[in-house]
């Protein structure tokens, strides 16, 4: 029961989206489109476990004054008025209109938007200084790896970019042809690697997903 | 541990200060503009508040510190929520509501589209999962997990097996020799230019090889060593070039990235550039 | 003013990397923070004082500059506009310089679209550019707008050998032979020049292989950084000449600031996004130097 | 003190902000516009009929849609009259154009001879719903030539050969087949049934005008219960092009098949592969040698753990975007539970902080088990593994904040990553931690190659489950890997034999058709 039924459930689910790639007809389309839609679903309930978990681990972090709890208060403040203003509490919880509430969409504009965006231009800053600790000669795999970015990075460099038509030409190959070479051998890979493992789940022999009882 | 606590709160003052000056600043230039006095007092304190939100982002350069955190943890709460209600409203509501119940349709006002009974198992499946939070019978959680880990195992091997398998495969076939017209042809036309005949067919020669040793580097049951070990020194060293040229590449987009965050800065809350 | 300021900073940033250098040729290491300081100085100094690095023209770019710049005035030039919104922030800049480069020479400029987002994007331009900085431009004399027609390259192949068959009127409504720029034009190969913004399908390509080809009008124009590598062994014999990506555009914004006094204070976006790009290269670069000095310096003196 | 203040602040923000909402209609919420509009002449010109696909919003989507209205104007910047309102649904209509004394009708329009030859079949190897036209082209369609008066080829549909016909979609001139694709959904208003008979003409279309037209503009604009929620097009232009039917063709049936024949390619390497798979486990079983090369990223792990111990520092491991379905995700758990197993061992404290809920569900039940393994389920502790929030860099936030302050001693990232790679990777420089990475997003690998100090690459994080577990059927998959690998690089050999000596077939093998 605990174990042996979920490998079996695993073992009919998968060899059945198997078998249903192979068949055009409506019925088995009808029932991949099922099975896509009950994972969604089943998504949203997860998403109710994962806030509960959110809210279990700040509220013990305040409860016991761990390190910062202070800061716990402010996720849980911003969980909760998200949420109250999501479901539109003043005039009609009824409907998907929460999304449209004005606090709602304005803390998505005035929160969410500008920390995203920041945090992703923080790579700027990232990757000149990994730039600066990586690049290298150390080695022939680190000197390869610092010839090759050099050359693309003055490619597309507005100054030294125009200096010669032949480091144009030597970058654009790096970027198709080895690029290509290397890319290729990766996904062949990674493709037979998912295969496999996605196999070894299929038949019950990776398991470590299920835990243990 | 007196002194720095005395210079953080010196450092909050200052922040609060600015804040307050940004605020009034700001609320004056909207008001310039024509807008009313409480719509100009509230969008001077949303630009202020995301520009202290920016700059909170900014100072973990520096290093933690509280700003960092009150912005770090503000937005863990408020994107944990936000995909929550998107989730509820567009899955829950949207999907699931319409297929089982007409008196909940009604009450969530969306179109009620006949009862399937199917529908209840993704129901069950999903309750199984918040038994999780009894650690008696949280064992039943891992019947959905097994559901879903099942339908997408099947679906990812066999999109896999198509996309990146078979057709990277059949990609790799290329003609060692492009257009061969005799080597009179091609010592007359020779050219570095990159649609040139040597060019086109040395880059065949190298895509080939490289997609061969760059596989042999992945064989995991051989030693690297003799052909092996060359071949995928061979493979390693392709994969490295390729590493460095992707790298080179990106630098130029992440640096727009900044340009745009600091051009929110200096325009839309500095006002220093147009 | 600002020249003050910016001299400043590019000397606190010189000097810095500088006094870097020598630190490493010590074989010392540069914390991380300095990285991010120096980082975050090279993309703000260029924006907060607008430093225009001038660019040079690429001979790709300057060909189509150079043909513009020499062809009598009153030519015919069309410009085609064959992008969406989506790749306007890229290529954008392109049709704007290029309308100011036409109307500024006294050519006459038509404007159309191969892609139906072409059409509002002419009309937004026309607003923009030719209301703003050329008020005494008469539409139907001047230039003009024809707009957009479905058929991607069957509509080439149409117009190039007669407008009429496919445009009854402009985008105003008005009839083409009751406009005065299209006295004498019957078809393409009336143009005196091609030209095509765009990054998709249909492009510069088709327009170089339905358009300039068959009726042996000179073809230029402007792509996404994307697909610009596809479009170079057109050039030269097919195609005139290409602008790449913002860099593309930002070549061609200075080679036009450098010969036309009036622009220069004209909005140059292209060149603006030039200036933090490539300070903030040059520094990556610089540490990437500095950080392999130091490595060799630092091993040689732990080794003495 | 100042957290105290701080929290004041954000209370503030809440309460500043107001409550204030906007009456205009959102644009979300406005209906969609029909799509695929036609405007054709009829009887010399002097009447327009107008065809369209009705809005995504009507009779599905928002069904918000009660109808079409048209307008009129003789210029697309006059003033545009309604010149009727028509019923929801998939529609035509015919305009009769006023009569304009002043235009002559002069002699017989040149008229394109009719496409011929037209084919219709069910589409193969697919759901039905679905029928390809095939023709001959018009004799006036010289295609290529500059001097071709064929524009385009229109289609239509009908359900009796009397009609009515409606438009399906349009092709190219020179273009001899179009698909016509129609919709499984019986509510949608493309629905095409199937086991129906289907009646066909195909229109060739020129660029030439019927003599003296006159243009036309028409907007059309979807309409709702609420007059002011609607949504019009710009003006289009009708223009007397000049047009040929073909005869009706026809009836022809759609249906679906039961066995896609195009991806028999696909099914022999799927049993193939299986197969050798279930071979080489039963010869691991039997107990068979198996060799392994080293994965030094994975040998790292073990160094790792044991090197937190010492400093008495935690794990930080990130199973990094992906879902619980993500095969990769799936891989990482493996390696978590291996992982988690030697933290429980040696004590060490244990972090992971989830990005997807089920993935911590997942998470939390394989870390349980391993520290049960362990003989240590006391030391287990739900809130090692937590949820953070669905939003990307929201997740980065926090786990950089991880980072800084519980200074792990080894960061592990395992799993999907995307553009926080390179973001993560750093931070955990900055804090000092030997980092180990895996993932199988190409795009990403190069950021941790040069970020972190062992990269699993692509595959390797495949390999590493079955190499970290020694378990026989484990390392006889990645045997089984290693003949798919090899029978790649002999198909490589000779697909590149084959192609240059242009035989053709061989490579057609791999062409999986849809």
């Amino acid at each position: 029961m605990k174990r042996q039924l979920p490998l079996s459930l695993v073992f009919i689910f998968g060899v059945f989206m198997i078998i249903q790639y192979f068949v055009p007809h409506e019925s088995s389309e009808w029932i991949f489109e099922f099975l896509l839609d009950w994972i969604y679903i089943i998504g949203i309930f997860a998403l109710a476990l994962g806030i509960w978990s959110l809210i279990r681990v700040s509220w013990d972090k305040i409860k016991y004054r761990k390190d910062n709890w202070q800061y716990s208060l402010v996720t849980l403040l911003g969980l909760f008025a998200m949420i109250v203003f999501g479901f539109d509490y003043l005039r009609n919880f009824q409907t998907a209109e929460g999304l449209q509430n004005f606090m709602f969409v304005h803390f998505f504009d005035y929160i969410m938007i500008p920390i995203q965006a920041t945090m992703f231009s923080l790579l700027a800053f990232f990757i000149a200084s990994a730039a600066y600790r990586a690049f290298r000669a150390r080695s022939i795999l680190a000197s390869l790896l610092l010839i090759a970015a050099l050359i693309v990075m003055l490619r597309f460099n507005p100054y030294f970019g125009p200096i010669s038509p032949y480091l144009e030409k030597t970058a654009s190959w790096l970027l198709n042809v080895p690029n290509l070479a290397a890319k290729r051998a990766i996904v062949i890979g990674v493709g037979l690697g998912i295969v496999a493992t996605a196999l070894k789940v299929i038949l019950g022999i990776e398991r470590a997903y299920l835990g243990k009882d | 541990m007196a002194v720095t606590k005395k210079i953080s709160l010196l450092i909050l003052a200052i922040v609060i200060v600015l804040f307050a000056v940004s605020w009034i600043a700001k609320t004056g230039t909207f008001e310039d503009t024509g807008m009313p006095l409480g719509l100009s007092v509230r969008d001077g304190f949303l630009v202020t508040f995301a520009a202290f939100l920016t700059l909170s982002i900014f100072s973990f350069l520096y290093k933690d510190n509280p700003y960092y955190k009150f912005a770090e943890h503000l937005f863990v709460g408020v994107s944990a929520a936000y995909w929550m209600c998107v989730g509820f409203w567009s899955t829950f509501v949207g999907n699931f509501i319409p297929k089982v119940s007409e008196g909940l349709s009604n009450f969530f006002e969306v179109p009620y589209k006949g009862f399937d009974v199917f529908y209840f198992i993704p129901l069950i499946l999903g309750i199984m999962l918040l038994l999780r939070m009894s650690s008696k019978i949280g064992w039943i959680s891992r019947w959905s997990l097994a559901f879903i880990v099942g339908t997408t195992a099947g679906l990812n091997l066999i999109r896999y097996m198509r996309s990146d398998f078979i057709s990277q495969v059949s990609n790799t076939f290329v003609p060692l020799v492009v257009d061969w017209q005799g080597f009179g042809a091609f010592f007359s036309d020779l050219s570095l230019n990159a649609s040139g005949q040597l060019i086109m067919t040395m880059s065949n020669w190298v895509i080939f090889i490289g997609v061969f040793c760059g596989i042999i580097y992945f064989f995991f049951s051989k030693e690297h060593s003799g052909f092996f070990g060359g071949a995928s020194k061979v493979g390693i060293w392709v994969l490295m070039v390729t590493f460095g040229a992707s790298f080179g590449y990106t630098v130029m987009g992440r640096v727009s990235l900044l340009v745009g965050r600091l051009t929110f800065l200096f325009h839309d809350w500095l006002g220093l550039i147009n | 003013m600002s020249n003050l300021g910016l001299i400043i900073s590019l000397l606190i940033i010189g000097a810095g990397l500088l006094w870097l250098l020598i630190r490493s040729l010590q074989g010392k290491e540069v914390e991380r923070r300095i990285i991010f300081l120096f980082i975050g100085l090279a993309v703000s100094v260029p924006l907060l004082f607008n430093i225009t690095f001038s660019e040079k023209a690429t001979p790709i770019v300057k060909a189509l500059y150079d043909k513009i710049d020499n062809l009598p005035e009153g030519s015919n030039i069309l410009l085609s506009f064959d992008y969406g919104p989506t790749m306007a922030p890229e290529v954008q800049p392109m049709s704007d310089v290029l309308i100011r480069h036409v109307l500024a020479k006294n050519h006459h400029l038509f404007l159309m679209g191969l892609w139906a987002t072409g059409q509002s994007l002419g009309a937004e331009a026309v607003d923009r550019i030719i209301k703003g900085d050329f008020p005494e431009k008469i539409d139907g004399i001047d230039f003009v707008n024809i707009g957009y027609k479905a058929g991607n390259q069957g509509v080439l192949n149409v117009i190039v050998t007669d407008f009429r068959k496919l445009y009854a009127t402009d985008v105003g409504g008005r009839d083409l032979d009751s406009l005065p720029i299209f006295n004498g034009i019957k078809s393409l190969k009336d143009m005196d020049l091609l030209i095509s913004v765009g990054g998709g399908f249909p492009g510069v390509k088709e327009w170089v292989q339905f358009a300039g080809d068959p009726g042996n009008v000179p073809t230029g124009g402007g792509s996404a950084a994307v697909s610009a590598p596809l479009l170079y062994p057109y050039y030269p014999r097919q195609m005139l000449g290409l602008m790449g990506g913002i860099k593309g555009a930002a070549e061609y914004e200075s080679e036009f600031k450098r010969h036309y006094e009036r622009f220069k204070d004209m909005p140059e976006p292209g060149v603006k996004m030039m200036g933090p790009q490539t300070l903030a290269h040059l520094v990556i670069m610089a540490f990437i130097v500095i950080g392999n000095l130091s490595y060799f310096f630092g091993k040689k003196g732990k080794q003495s | 003190m100042m957290h105290k203040l701080l929290i004041v602040m954000c209370l503030l923000f809440i309460a500043g902000a107001g409550y204030v909402s906007a009456e205009e209609i959102p644009d979300s919420l406005k209906p969609a516009l029909p799509s695929d509009i036609t405007i054709y002449p009829d009887s010399g010109g002097n009447v327009a009929v107008i065809y369209w696909f009705p809005s995504a919003d009507d009779g599905a989507g928002k069904n918000i849609v009660t109808g079409y209205a048209l307008y009129r104007s003789p210029s697309p910047k006059g003033s545009f009259e309604v010149i009727d309102t028509v019923p929801p649904g998939p529609n035509r209509y015919i305009d009769f154009l006023p009569i304009d004394t002043t235009v002559v009708d002069s002699g017989a329009p040149f008229s394109p001879a009719p496409v011929t030859e037209v084919t219709l079949a069910d589409k193969d190897n697919d759901h039905g719903h679905a029928v390809i036209v095939k023709w001959k082209t018009s004799a006036d369609d010289i295609a290529g030539s500059p001097s071709n008066r064929v524009l385009a080829y229109n289609v239509f549909r009908a359900e009796s050969q009397s009609g009515p016909y409606l438009m399906r979609g349009q092709s190219a001139s020179g273009d001899t087949q179009y698909d016509d694709v129609g919709s499984k959904e019986r509510e949608a208003r493309d629905y095409m049934p199937d086991y129906t008979d289907y009646y066909y003409i195909i229109r060739t279309k020129t660029i030439e005008y019927h003599p003296g037209h006159k243009d036309y503009f028409y907007i059309v604009r979807s309409i709702t219960d609420n007059p002011d929620n609607y949504r019009e097009t710009s003006p289009l232009q009708f223009d007397g092009t000049i047009y040929t039917d073909s005869q009706v063709y026809g009836p022809v049936q759609c249906f679906g098949q039961w066995f896609n024949s195009g991806l028999i390619p696909v099914l022999i390497f799927v049993i193939c592969f299986t197969a050798i798979t279930v071979f080489m486990i039963f010869r691991a079983r039997r107990g068979a040698e198996l060799f392994v090369r080293r994965l030094a990223g994975i040998e790292a792990v073990d160094e790792a753990i044991g090197r937190a111990t010492e400093m008495g520092k935690p794990i930080l491991y990130v199973l990094g975007l992906g879902t619980a379905a993500e095969i990769a995700t799936i891989a990482s758990f493996t390696i978590l539970g291996r992982v988690a197993k030697k933290v429980a061992e040696y004590q060490t404290g244990l972090i992971v902080p989830c990005y997807d809920p089920i993935v911590m569900t997942v998470a939390q039940e394989t870390v349980k088990a391993s520290y049960m393994d362990a003989g240590r389920p006391d030391s287990y502790d739900e809130n090692m593994v937590y949820f953070v929030t669905q939003s990307q860099f929201a997740y980065v936030a926090a786990v950089n904040g991880v980072m800084l302050r519980e200074l792990p001693a080894t960061n592990i990232y395992m799993g999907k990553f995307f553009a926080e790679s390179l973001i993560l990777a750093e931070t955990g420089a900055l804090a000092g931690s030997i980092q180990i990475a895996g993932t199988d997003e190409i795009a990403q690998i190069p950021f941790f190659v040069v970020a972190c100090d062992y990269t699993l690459i692509g595959e390797e994080l495949y390999a590493a489950s079955a190499y970290l577990g020694r378990e026989p059927v484990l390392l006889g998959s990645l045997k089984a890997q290693d003949y798919a690998k090899a029978a790649v690089m002999i198909i490589a050999i000779v697909g590149f034999i084959t192609i240059n000596l242009n035989w053709d077939w061989f490579v057609n093998l791999f062409r999986v058709a849809n």
